[in-house]
């Protein structure tokens, strides 16, 4: 039998360096009886490793603390990583800006002291956040003492979260609704 | 019922699962159900949980009321003026249901199956390995989790315990500290109208704030500055604003103001008087 | 010049399925006016392809939810499961979700009354899970009385159940001849 497709697999999954034992073990485990030998399966790695030699391969087998781990050939770093760059990372909110978002939404147009009396912490930070990522905006002042900022949601927080328009914005009843189910099963 | 049925409703997803199953386990013509035989094991079905103290839910107990009903309707005689093919079948309805159910229940399987497949098969994404941590740390999130959140929020305003204290009064110092702190976190300009939504909780913090202002105008630790009429005015730091940190402020504020008036630490006996 | 190494090494990098689309855009950050065109990328993705397809070889490349993923093959899970630690565990979905994700795979954009009716059950509770593991997603409101929500599978429901794109779901068609055939014989 060829080992060398699983080796292969092993290798790959792995976070760490695999040594020849681990895979030894590993492949004594999943074959038993029929498991190869230690020279067997170093023989295998060899034969993985010129595999991956050349400049026909983007990736390596590379022996590293006495173990072997695939990685990127380094002719290849730049262009990966400037891809890596590239990719449009998802909107990222940290749990203060969410909550503090869902309240904007939910109850616009608001001011941060109403903000933080439903939160029970300082917003004003997290609004900054939010007005940076462009998902609020100002909405003129309210006609109370100190006429705070009125805050909203953008077209951009639309867009993101995958509405055509607030009425869209599921009704807390109607979450409501399926919590309840979830609980009564 | 037949014994080899051996039917029982825990391993039941709703009435149309069990329906079918009677139905596929005797190799009965589904577009032609006898009504009569399948409504009697259904019934059984049912009455036999009832007997194990098991709670027959709502969706069974509606199906044996429709298989009764449609059992009743094929008892009622045929109108001898239509021609048979007009003439309605009354199990029509149900069978369409059943068929529609079965299609899906196969698709869940078949979805069953592909996930088996895919959860077989190992990803070991290098990522992380070109990533620069200069990311802040963060949840990718959706409509669901936005919801949700607001949902919690507001559980969590409901069973937070409410502490109806006075509204706290602040020394024209302690502001002073506070603008000031704030300022220097802040890279460019500050707005005016955001210092007031969060400081001016009463009217007596409103005024201190006000004074508070116009003190480290004169301080030339600030400078306010208004782009457009009616526009917002931003606060920014002057040149004095380090004049700010030198020093016990008390010091700072008693010495060229009396703006100390609702400054309990400060006005002491033989402070001066609010004149200047 | 040839590309595929660079490709192969983009896509083992990625931990989403990557589109032609995003390596084209990559490689043209790289390699600017010399850069290939869809066509060409195209064609490598597929030798590319080609090369990991066989025994020879423990990794895959494959096709998911519009893009291309790195993979171990499943027929060497066994052994891989023995090395990784730290188990990924699969989305574990009771019968009740499966039905019920088919009915929203099959008829999306779809609403809670209308899964109902297929099922013969309530969905609420269902819902909500298959909210919570993001396999589905809502899509607006329809527009008749109640304006209830709308629903639909997501990008990460494709790639859960290794689906290039929806249309690579058999056909409903295809289920109902299955019956038929488990009656005849």
């Amino acid at each position: 039998m060829d080992w060398k497709p699983l080796i292969e697999a092993i290798i790959y999954v792995a976070d760490e360096p695999v040594t020849p034992d681990q895979i030894t073990n590993a492949l004594k485990e999943v074959a038993g009886e029929n498991a190869p030998g230690k020279q067997e399966v170093q023989a295998a790695i060899d034969a993985l490793l010129e595999d991956y030699r050349g400049e026909a391969r983007g990736l390596e087998v590379k022996q590293v603390a006495g173990g072997y781990k695939m990685a990127t050939k380094p002719q290849h770093h730049e262009a990966v990583r400037l891809f890596v760059k590239s990719l449009r990372p998802p909107v990222k909110l940290s749990l203060a800006a969410l909550e503090t978002l869902a309240v904007i939404a939910y109850r616009q147009p608001v001011t941060i002291p109403e903000i933080q009396e439903v939160r029970g912490v300082n917003a004003a930070a997290v609004i900054k956040t939010l007005l940076e990522k462009k998902l609020i905006t100002t909405a003129g002042r309210k006609e109370v003492m100190g006429r705070p900022i009125l805050y909203r949601t953008t077209r951009e927080f639309l867009v993101q979260f995958g509405l055509n328009d607030l009425s869209e914005l599921p009704s807390l009843k109607e979450f409501e609704e399926l919590n309840k189910a979830a609980q009564t099963t | 019922m037949d014994a080899s049925l051996n039917v029982t409703l825990e391993a039941y997803q709703g009435p149309l699962d069990l329906l079918l199953d009677l139905i596929r386990k005797q190799e009965i013509d589904i577009y032609d159900i006898p009504v009569a035989t399948i409504t009697a094991q259904y019934l059984e079905c049912i009455q036999h949980a009832q007997e194990q103290n098991i709670d027959v839910a709502g969706e069974f107990i509606y199906m044996a009321a429709t298989l009764i009903y449609i059992k009743s309707k094929m008892l009622l005689p045929k109108d001898p003026d239509l021609p048979a093919e007009l003439q309605e079948d009354p199990r029509v309805e149900l069978v369409n249901q059943l068929l529609e159910h079965e299609k899906f229940r196969n698709a869940a399987q078949m979805l069953h199956e592909k996930q088996m497949l895919e959860a077989a098969a190992w990803s070991n994404p290098a990522l992380q390995e070109f990533v620069d941590d200069s990311g802040e740390p963060g949840l990718a999130v959706g409509l669901y989790d936005l919801v949700k959140t607001f949902q919690e929020v507001l559980e969590r305003a409901r069973t937070r315990p409410r502490l109806d204290i006075e509204p706290e009064e602040v020394t024209t110092v302690q502001m002073i500290e506070r603008v000031r702190d704030r300022l220097a976190e802040c890279r460019g300009g500050l707005p005016l109208g955001e210092l007031f939504a969060i400081y001016a909780d009463n009217r007596r913090n409103l005024i201190t704030l006000f004074l508070v202002i116009l003190e480290m105008v004169r301080l030339q630790a600030i400078v306010l500055r208004q782009k457009e009429m009616f526009g917002e005015i931003f606060l920014r730091k002057h040149r004095g604003f380090n004049l700010l940190y030198s020093g016990p402020l008390e010091q700072l504020v008693r010495e060229t103001s009396g703006a100390g008036e609702s400054d309990e630490e400060a006005s002491e006996p033989n402070a001066p008087a609010a004149d200047s």
